[in-house]
């Protein structure tokens, strides 16, 4: 398939806002102004932005732990994220979140989740919404390889099935779960034979070339916005960075981090055919760069401005009234 | 965040004011006509669960309510607690207002995270963006010989997580009064029935009619002594206030109705008046929610009372199976004359 | 295959004494001698009987609330069973558990369970045990069509694959879940296509003939037994019965139930086959059927004698010491 | 029921008592001495959970276990909650007794079937037919800025479960023998590490050390009011203690350390003697274990209080992020300081 200059571009410009926004976040953790724990989603930013390029500010996602590179493709404030992490009144949150619960409802992003799989039935539910009364709208869950082994991957891809319901299944598998390896957690090499169990389409895709991701969920999105049902899509990735900041990784060798990084960079990759496709030069992709470190420079500078979340009135933001 | 090609109409405004006409019914009649009026005036109000479609649910609650709203308002599930309640989770955020029925609190066990993790705590981890109006009804109580896996009365886990409001019925009037307010309450509420309620009968008001959450009633008014309960053992001590009465005792019956929020004003109240207070439940004793019942009178009025605050509850095991032996390890009418004569004497 | 004359009555007189079992306890229960709720297994006895012909009294297996059928054809004493559900000192479980909870341990039947697929993690562990220990025991799950859509089911099956235990998951798709028919709780037609996600033989099987069943549990036992790892097993049946003694059916027609029980019925089907086949004679089948209902009578009468159970030390049951 | 074919060899007595000499250690290594002791010593016992091989566990707590019993033993699992304490109790059942790691007590929701309906209620409900030797270790609490799904205290919902023991060490030396003991108990025992404890340090007994359970521990002795508390909220409760001692406050700090059972005896005396109690926990007030604690002590010794039994507690929300607000939340030192005096005062 061949994806127009604009496409290629703006989803150049999404994977490198993610990959820019994650270095800054490790660089801010190291100097110890975000606290708790992130997880980068270096490595794997062609997943969350081919797939988000298909959806409208009404859809809904469900993000996960790994979550920064999904709020950002479903089109977040890059402030109000920093601002979270920092833990400000004006993040998005309000400071009560931080990096594992990042919400911005305003664009149809549910939320981050630190339960691995607690998202997928929250997604499903959304497209009982869609589908109960009749819009158009659908639901995406981002979730890695280790929540495909949860009871909740089960239950909902069940429920989606037999309903139709508009939701796609996004399970982005980098190889590991913390510190276990897919090949120790299945005895399957292929995530995507799962779907067959419930009677939905499974498709497995390189989820490090963007264009190879924005077509399968294209696909996915047309059979959701048309009423034929659910998809399961895996899209086989590589965690540049540990689990989280700070994890030894004693569980990966030096050799392989270093060989799978070079062959699973879908930024880098993204230049390559970009180039070579003739779609931009060069000089084009360093402009977006440049932007995009503006970007990312004003959005801390803005962060950081903002007061401390307050913590005067926490027990009235327990419940609605 | 309103669904932007929704077809929904806000709901039509109530009748206007309460009913002052009654009918007797029922308990599970008048949870009934609670939903099917609710459904009627509000589109986005849809039924989730096992068993309650044609069926109409273990209980008899849902019964007739597929063939007035259709098998997509009264969705029939598989069984799959954690993603039914996931997908109500869901649906609360994005513009519907679910209730789920759970067929036996002892279930809830396989639910529990997307309950709390999710359902109770989104609002707050979130700063305030999302409301999640959603309802999950279920029953637990023993009585019925269902033994340990069907019989437990789990409140106190409910209770102790923030986000959650947690309502116990225990008459036909409440439980539709109760089950509206909790229907159009816009944050997770966990409606807690009783399997030997179901078959109970009471005056019920007709049409519209809200029991507001957090109000505490009480059912039988006294001077000696005060008996703090709820669900079915608010029948168990009406029964054993009027053997007491009968021995010159007169107990005041408070039932709470709402345990979160709780109405700590009236319990005080009472106690005030009475000066002794006996905290009653079938749930085991340990960690029950009587005893943060008991443990807030005696620091708010301790020089109040006259004697310990007291629990009477379930012993510490689970429901045994044979009838003689189910009873013996919860307080029936018995025990409470028993322990309020203990508490006054 | 063929099966011996010896293995085809032993399999008749296991079915036999399980439906007269559930026959005589409907009419217990009728007569209000039993309390709480039973779940009557007729129309399925070729499954539990065709399995359990295989296992030793050292091999495991967990049951369901359908669980008489699979207690029995482990060898339990049906006098302790009724015993159990007439709420004597002298039932399986002292009259705590009712017959939702009958187990017995000296036969290695971990237990009835009224959580639907609640055992399935339990059988897990229990070949787990084997396996750390090095023993040649096996354990099998029992539970239903409705069970298969649990996340139990997807932990456990994923778990026994990665790990190769010596498991065996036996679904009994009876058509139901309570109200719901199959065919709305799944998008697929055949539930042991599931066993492909997990990386483990799936068969399907005729479930009311007792020889299929007999020859497929073989097959995953011999798997299991030499250390070839988990099946699961599907066998298509139906319950003669409601749900539960007293379910109105309301989601059944007349026909349904009077045509499927005509032609799921797994002891007429072999009282046809073994006499046709010369196994046995008419007189042998009826011999049998005496001397179950002989073992029925004395097993209810022993019961009766028993005294209700205690009440006295239930605090004193909840801890071992 | 022992295995058939099973070559296990019945675990070899203990060295014999107590070992006298210590050794500073950190809360989490004196929890791999306990697991790796135990496992030496028992060939039944293996660890299932999460993270838990090459990684060491989230929080080091099986670090070099794996090199030391190999992979059989050390159970490294997929993300599976409910599987994984599933099968441990199936494992307990039939001869193994497993140890799980669940990493946050905050995932206890997706696994509370296996741990209520199965593993706490299997031995009453079967008559007492068999035994469920496990240990399901997990920790909890705030303080690392995890937020609300990572953070929280839940022991008020294992307490309230007939059939579980229940267990919260507070220093390195009773982890140790807590956990030991947890290890050799014949029932399913919930143990409940701190977050915040495991880079805590302090002198514990070499070699095969048991603090049997239901044992409470007074950490500090005093004559003014008792604070009851455990967990991380002991090492608040002893630098309050520390400061009020400054202001001519002598508190006495009693650690419970084993919620279930509870050693009543010893809060009661203490109570007997001081006249004045403060319960202090982590977990949010409402429905807190610390209410059946003062709902007890209000109950049986009364007439010994000459204040009302009071509570310190968690607010009733979720934990937020950030640092701050995290702190607001959560009973501190000073928190414990201010009431004790307003207590006392
Ligand atoms: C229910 C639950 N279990 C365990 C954890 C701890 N945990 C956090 S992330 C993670 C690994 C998740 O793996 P995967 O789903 O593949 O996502 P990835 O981190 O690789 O993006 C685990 C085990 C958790 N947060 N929630
Ligand atoms: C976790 C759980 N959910 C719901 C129920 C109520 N329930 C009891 S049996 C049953 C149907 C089970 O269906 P299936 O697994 O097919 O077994 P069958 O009854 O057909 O033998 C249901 C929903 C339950 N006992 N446990
Ligand atoms: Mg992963
Ligand atoms: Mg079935």
């Amino acid at each position: 398939m061949t994806i127009d200059r604009a496409t290629a571009l703006e989803l150049y410009r999404v994977m490198r806002t993610i990959r820019s926004f994650e270095e800054r976040s490790t660089q801010l953790f190291g100097e110890n102004k975000i606290w708790g724990t992130i997880h980068s989603y270096a490595g794997e930013e062609a997943i969350a932005a081919g797939v988000c390029a298909h959806l409208r500010d009404d859809d809904w996602i469900t993000s996960t732990h790994r979550g920064h590179g999904h709020c950002i493709a479903k089109g977040a404030d890059l402030g109000k994220m920093f601002a979270e992490l920092l833990g400000r009144e004006t993040g998005y949150c309000r400071g009560r979140g931080g990096s594992m619960h990042i919400a911005d409802t305003s664009k149809g992003n549910l939320g981050a989740n630190g339960i691995v799989g607690g998202g997928i039935p929250i997604a499903t539910g959304a497209a009982l919404t869609a589908q109960q009364l009749g819009t158009d709208q659908l639901a995406v869950s981002f979730f890695g390889d280790g929540a495909a082994n949860q009871g909740t991957f089960h239950e909902s891809l069940n429920l989606a099935a037999i309903w139709k319901l508009p939701v796609i299944y996004v399970c982005e598998n980098n190889q590991y779960a913390e510190s276990l390896p897919v090949k120790r957690a299945f005895a399957v090499e292929d995530i995507a034979v799962r779907a067959s169990g419930y009677g939905m389409p499974g498709l497995r895709v390189d989820g490090r070339d963007v264009r190879k991701v924005h077509e399968a969920a294209g696909e996915a999105v047309g059979r959701a916005r048309s009423g034929k049902g659910p998809t399961l899509l895996v899209a086989d990735s590589y965690r540049h960075e540990g689990h989280y900041y700070g994890d030894p990784r004693k569980y990966q060798s030096k050799d392989e981090i270093e060989g799978w990084r070079k062959r699973f960079d879908p930024i880098a990759d993204a230049r390559a055919w970009i180039v070579a496709d003739r779609l931009a030069g060069e000089a084009d992709l360093e402009a977006i760069d440049r932007g995009v470190a503006q970007e990312i420079d004003r959005a801390v500078a803005w962060a950081e401005q903002g007061p401390p979340a307050s913590p005067i009135k926490l027990p009235e933001d327990v419940y609605a009234t | 965040m309103p669904p932007k090609t929704a077809t929904t109409t806000e709901p039509r405004p109530g009748a206007g004011g309460q009913s002052s006409s009654t009918r007797e019914m029922f308990y599970n009649e008048a949870l009934n006509e609670a939903l099917r009026l609710e459904m009627e005036r509000d589109e986005r109000v849809i039924v989730i669960g096992e068993d309650i479609a044609e069926h109409g649910g273990a209980f008899q609650v849902t019964a007739g309510l597929l063939d007035r709203f259709g098998p997509t308002r009264i969705r029939q599930t598989p069984i799959s607690e954690i993603g039914i309640v996931g997908a109500a989770v869901g649906a609360a955020l994005t513009g519907l207002r679910p209730i789920v029925e759970l067929m036996y609190v002892d279930f809830s066990g396989l639910a529990m995270d997307q309950i709390v993790n999710q359902a109770a705590q989104n609002r707050f981890m979130f700063g305030g963006q999302a409301r999640v109006p959603m309802v999950l009804r279920t029953q637990g109580g023993s009585g019925r010989g269902n033994a340990a896996q069907h019989s437990k009365s789990l409140e106190a886990w409910f209770a102790h997580v923030a986000g959650l409001k947690l309502v116990m019925p225990a008459t036909p009037a409440d439980a539709k009064g109760l089950l509206t307010a909790a229907i159009r309450d816009d944050n997770p509420v966990i409606f807690l029935e009783h399997k030997l309620l179901y078959r109970t009968k009471g005056a019920v008001p007709e049409g519209e009619h809200v029991v507001p959450l957090g109000q505490a009633d009480i059912k039988r008014e006294g001077t000696d002594l005060t008996i703090v309960t709820w669900s079915r053992e608010v029948l168990f001590a009406l029964e054993a206030a009027a053997t007491l009465a009968d021995q010159g005792i007169a107990a005041e019956v408070v039932d709470v109705r709402t345990l979160v929020p709780l109405d700590k004003a009236r319990i005080l109240a009472s106690v005030r008046k009475t000066h002794r207070v006996l905290v009653v439940h079938e749930a085991i004793k340990r960690g029950g929610y009587g005893a943060e019942i008991a443990a807030m009178i005696a620091e708010e009025a301790f020089d109040e009372l006259d004697a310990p605050p007291k629990r009477l509850a379930g012993l510490d095991t689970p429901i045994p199976y044979a009838q003689h032996l189910e009873k013996s390890v919860v307080p029936q009418a018995g025990d409470i004359v028993a322990a309020a004569k203990e508490l006054v004497g």
